[in-house]
């Protein structure tokens, strides 16, 4: 028996397929997200920041049940996408990356909304008054400085993404090559009391986690300006 | 319009700033105040820092801020050196300075990165962090980075305060020089009296938000009712032309309008105008002119008027020298023993040394 | 052509191989997915790309049918459950309806009754054996018939009501470590299979129905420990 | 039908439990573990910060696979707690705590970790010249500095213990009362096609949920000293 | 022992800190240097902040770090003000201050609330946030709670450089109260001459990282080489006592060894000792005593020695009067008119308002 079969290599890239796209959108969606939360006076935003928390509070497997009621084509979003001529989204992979996203926004914006709040407005004020614009300012002040909470944003989101499967099981169907992920497959494994290929793929999963994940916390990790006083 | 208009009105907890004032657009306007008296907040309102509604403000021929246009801060043409830590900890010293470079004004690159980084002393400190630096280190890499935005507008909020007299007394210079060579306007917010006669052509006072004097340097400073203590810094501040350098005493004399001064070389060529500080606690009076005594300046002057000092023993006395007017600090013993009125005539004494740049 | 078909977790052994038998004398192609009846019923009705739907029980693809979601003609019984209570534990011991009144057990497995048929056998089986309110507190209850199936193999339960399909997929469990639950204790765990809305004019679909139904496919699923359906 | 089944509301009860007990265990154990990694200028940070976050990676039932595994009698927890006289963990409420405390540790260490390391030491320093002692420095400097990293791990570590059911599901056994928590409920009754309970479940789970985290939010607030500028 | 002990090498970068010395345990040590010469660095040490393995640290009779004991920061009795803004930014100003003073050391309680919030200005700001208040009010907030710690060593890094001349000369003579009343050793980063002139008792002179010169202020000031410019400021720290109060004028009468001085009275009941500061600029020397100016301090004084002055145009003279001595600073063409000479008696002309408290 091969290390890995076919059906299980198709999964493994599908999944890293799936969780980098998740990453991004996440990062694209949660940044404007996290700032408009952090600068906003609205009286809205205790509210908002529960509203995106709050996909933690229901089991994954129930979150994808509503999230596939809503894209059937009588659902809301399934008539919104079927009107954009899109058909509905449920089992395909647009539909697990916006069930995905939904899912992990929390861990993204959370960080993220911690990051820059720390920052305050001085290193703003100070790019302001060096003629760095609101992009400038953003890409080359926030980011840098709000790193460590990017990457934990980037971290959590992708990792959660990759060992979510309550949700990508409702909503993908669960189908070869198009839905069917890692940690379906995995599960699958177990369910099948087929512990050896079980075996093989988690250690698997949690090596190349363990050196991915350590390599971005090395990235992340204090520069000269953290070690010294501050 | 050519100056700087500015008109505001802001109210905080129990502070109240209210300004409507215009600020000459060349020169040094140097703000001064009590601790708290609304300084900062007035330089960063002029900045664009604070939003204020229903401000005006007015740089030169842009309107900057009026009803509901509002020019954002990086589109402001300025510079400016915040009063507290302001580097970015995430770049080494070099990297803040490259920081403001990247995004100067490149049409007006008139502040050369060598020079400045040489005067300012910062050249073997450029690859440390902010945190590996020391306070006065630090806020000299910001002063560099303020000016290599290549402003027209620089904005200061005592910079200075925390460098040694030595630092402050090269980097002085270098502003003045900036201030005349490029032409380059600056708002200087100042505790220091020192720094008040270095640079000031322009002088603003605050107090409480609101400004209580405002008028050029010379006719503010020898306004006995001048509404600053300026205590032992009181003094009068001239103008005046070089008209002699002898090398061998190593000092350079010029002319005023009742007489002449000798002060300490400063390598200053004849025929150059210097600005000259003459304290009022370094100017005494005598009846006769007395040459026995290591006083060099000694110069016929008539009473202008006198006034209490703040405190009981002293007195102010303006006198006139022909056009120009200094002052005197005396004892109000010796007010009395010399019997000094308004009319009298004296010689002031000045020591040479008492002299500034 | 490809048949797409939902297949109960517990059946996946068998399946995997009729499948594959199935591919070697068509020239159709299975694509499978596994997973529990009640996502894939529920999946189902939000269109779901399934041809063929291998339920654990007879009410959901009934339901199914009531729905208009799937062909009533072609609902048939595939398979019965025979169910076996086997313990990892103490493999010494033999096993008969005395182990369970005889309570030296801590834990007692079975599957989620509201979920599973195999769990509400396994309810039936100690009802009817008259140990209910003696055994209430020792139980615990899987998921699915995997999950519970799990709990005993890790040793975490004493003992548990699994399906002898699982039991005979491991090679090394002796004989005397289990007994099988006689039929009358319990009304049959039949599984039905239906052919799909989605999968009316798909031939392989079709075929892979009749398939099931072949000598061929019988054995194999007795070869599991299944129980064929007497009638059909 | 009542709106709750006396099931319902045992769940319900039980899992405010879970999370409330998983939370304090979360957040005691996670400040230490964030502190050391803001401190330490060891060679394993890296690594162990991937460690940290490694349960992300894996399905939640492929995690409590393997928790069940490791809690068995012959497993290395089970051997450990047989040895404390303790029996075996698996099936009952401190097992569930275990578990899930696992599964939501990246959830309190990531935000606590950021919060801290965004103080840098001034305050610290500042704090010992004015002869607060460690403990002292910690509750009355660091918590209320990092608060909002706290909060952010407490709510993200509450919500996904209450939202969690993978892992409860395979290390409980659904008994009620002891580990039958409301996420398992939820999916129950989805999957016993009862959608009706599920809907009128999920709902309150949501409501109750919205509320719980507004208020916290609200809590967290920039006071005056955030507003204006720093 | 009874001094503060400090032994330590630290390398950082280019920075080298050597220091082996033992400071006085009681009145004010000043630390002064140029901006990066290492002064908050030593300070830190000090207080325990920077971590630097072999050092020892010794105050009075306690070791606080020797070998490997090492006694932690909140454990020493100390109060620090940072140089830059230290404020905790979640607590209000009242609760900054309150902060300090629960965990104050209970046995003495010799630090008032109420008066030192009176003093410093701060009453009204008691309410504010850190973030809403001006850099000056943040300081005085901060020097306020290193003293409501009741420390027995107060550290004070540059404490005044943000504050304006008004309120340093309110706050220096409370400095300068609470050392001798309360016999409060502080150790005071400065680089303002005036606070080094006010306050110090002890002066240590850091240079790249080392002691290039300490002692007594009396002496160190006095010396003609002393090793840092202290250029406008040089001058002679006399300590005295007041013999008579005029009133009228508004004078105090202080007899010194060569004879007296008049200054202006700053309510110092006769008797008592002051300190006076004789700044060398405002001394001049005459040939014969005259009445005729407004000079009112005469005093008979003995050459010592000359010295070049920084600049080429200016000398700096020492003059003893009887057993103390000051410094004068004239023009190197004046010392040559008057035949300035070691052993020459001359009049040295003080204006007496050129005294300090
Ligand atoms: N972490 C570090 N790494 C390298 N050099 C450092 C570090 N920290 C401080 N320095 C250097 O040590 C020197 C002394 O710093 P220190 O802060 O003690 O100066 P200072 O005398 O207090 O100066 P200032 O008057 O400007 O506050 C400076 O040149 C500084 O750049
Ligand atoms: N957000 C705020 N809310 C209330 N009062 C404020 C706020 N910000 C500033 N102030 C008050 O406004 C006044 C002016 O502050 P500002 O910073 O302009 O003073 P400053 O003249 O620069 O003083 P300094 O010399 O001490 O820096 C101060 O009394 C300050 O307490
Ligand atoms: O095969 Mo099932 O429906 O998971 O018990
Ligand atoms: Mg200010
Ligand atoms: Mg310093």
């Amino acid at each position: 028996m091969e290390l890995f079969s076919t059906e299980d290599l198709q999964a493994i890239l599908l999944t890293l397929k799936l969780a980098t796209v998740v990453t991004c959108v996440l990062i694209i969606i949660g940044t404007p997200l996290a700032w408009w939360l952090v600068n906003t006076q609205s009286r809205w935003k205790s509210f908002v920041s529960a509203l995106v928390a709050l996909p933690l509070v229901l089991p994954p497997s129930v979150i994808g049940f509503y999230l596939l009621l809503a894209m059937a084509p009588d659902g809301p979003i399934g008539h919104f996408t079927t009107q954009l001529g899109l058909g509905t989204l449920a089992f395909t992979f647009p539909g697990l990356v916006l069930a995905s996203v939904v899912y992990s926004l929390p861990f993204v914006v959370q960080p993220i909304h911690n990051a820059i709040d720390a920052l305050g407005k001085r290193p703003l004020e100070v790019a302001a008054t060096l003629r760095a614009g609101p992009w400038d300012t953003f890409f080359n002040v926030v980011l840098p400085l709000a790193a460590p909470g990017f990457i934990t944003a980037a971290v959590l989101g992708f990792a959660h993404t990759v060992g979510e499967f309550g949700v990508v099981l409702m909503i993908g169907g669960n189908i070869p090559g198009v839905t069917r992920v890692v940690s379906v497959q995995i599960y699958d494994h177990v369910e099948a009391l087929d512990y050896g290929r079980a075996h093989i793929l988690s250690l698997t999963m949690i090596i190349f986690s363990l050196l991915v994940l350590a390599a971005l916390y090395s990235i992340g990790k204090p520069s000269a300006h953290k070690l010294s006083r501050s | 319009m050519t100056g700087i208009g500015i008109k505001l009105d802001l109210q905080r907890k129990d502070f109240h700033l209210r300004i409507n004032t215009t600020l000459p657009a060349k020169g040094v306007t140097v703000i001064y105040g009590h601790s708290g008296s609304g300084k900062t907040t007035l330089l960063r309102a002029l900045a664009g820092l604070e939003n204020i509604p229903g401000a005006d403000i007015q740089f030169q021929d842009s309107l900057w801020q009026k009803a509901q246009q509002f020019v954002p801060v990086h589109n402001r043409p300025l510079g400016y050196v915040f009063q507290e830590s302001s580097l970015f900890e995430h770049l080494s010293a070099r990297k803040n300075l490259l920081f403001a470079q990247k995004r100067a004004d490149k049409s007006r690159c008139k502040i050369d990165w060598e020079q400045i980084v040489e005067l300012l002393g910062i050249g073997d400190l450029l690859d440390r962090f902010p945190a590996q630096l020391s306070g006065g280190e630090r806020q000299r890499v910001a002063i560099a980075r303020a000016l290599l935005v290549q402003p027209k507008l620089l904005l200061m909020d005592e910079p200075l305060a925390s460098l040694d007299q030595a630092r402050k007394r090269e980097i002085l210079p270098y502003l003045d020089k900036l201030k005349r060579e490029l032409d380059l306007p600056m708002v200087y917010v100042t505790h220091s009296p020192e720094e008040v006669a270095h640079l000031a052509d322009y002088l603003v006072v605050l107090d409480k938000g609101e400004i209580v004097a405002s008028g050029n340097l010379a006719e503010t400073l020898t306004r006995l009712d001048f509404p600053i203590h300026l205590g032992e810094e009181a003094g009068a501040v001239l103008e005046a032309k070089v008209v002699e350098r002898d090398a061998h005493w190593g000092l350079s004399k010029i002319e005023i309008s009742g007489g002449h001064l000798w002060f300490r070389d400063n390598g200053i060529a004849v025929g150059e105008y210097v600005r000259i500080r003459i304290f009022a606690r370094d100017v005494s009076l005598a009846v006769t002119p007395h040459d026995d005594t290591s006083i060099i300046n000694s110069i016929p002057a008539t009473v202008l008027e006198l006034e209490a000092d703040n405190h009981k023993g002293l007195m102010l006395v303006r006198l006139q020298l022909n056009d120009d007017i200094i002052v005197a600090r005396v004892s109000t013993l010796s007010c009395h023993k010399l019997n000094v009125e308004p009319g009298k005539r004296f010689w002031a004494q000045i020591k040479s040394v008492a002299i500034v740049q | 052509a490809t048949v797409r078909v939902a297949v109960a977790s517990n059946f996946s052994g068998p399946m995997k191989k009729i499948a594959r038998e199935f591919e070697a004398i068509s020239s159709h192609k299975v694509v499978l997915t596994f997973g529990s009846s009640g996502k894939f019923y529920a999946q189902i009705r939000s269109g779901a790309p399934f041809d063929v739907f291998y339920s654990a029980d007879e009410q959901k693809p009934t339901r199914l049918v009531s729905e208009h979601l799937a062909e009533a003609k072609s609902q048939f019984c595939y398979a019965v459950g025979v169910l076996a209570l086997w313990s990892a534990n103490r493999p010494q011991v033999v096993l008969n309806e005395r182990t369970l009144s005889q309570a030296s057990f801590s834990k007692l497995a079975i599957a989620n009754p509201r979920l599973a048929p195999y769990g509400a056998a396994a309810v039936e089986v100690i009802k009817t054996l008259g140990l209910w309110d003696a055994l209430q507190k020792s139980l615990v209850q899987g998921e699915n018939i995997t999950q519970t199936f799990q709990f005993v193999q890790s040793g975490n339960a004493d003992l548990g009501f699994v399906a002898l399909s699982q039991l005979q997929l491991q090679p090394e469990t002796s004989a005397n470590t289990y007994w099988i639950v006689p039929d009358s204790l319990h009304t049959p765990i039949r599984q039905d299979a239906i052919l799909l809305n989605r999968g009316q004019d798909n031939a392989a679909a079709m075929a892979l129905l009749e398939f099931t139904k072949s000598a061929k496919a019988r054995t194999i699923i007795e070869n599991f420990g299944y129980r064929i359906p007497d009638s059909d």
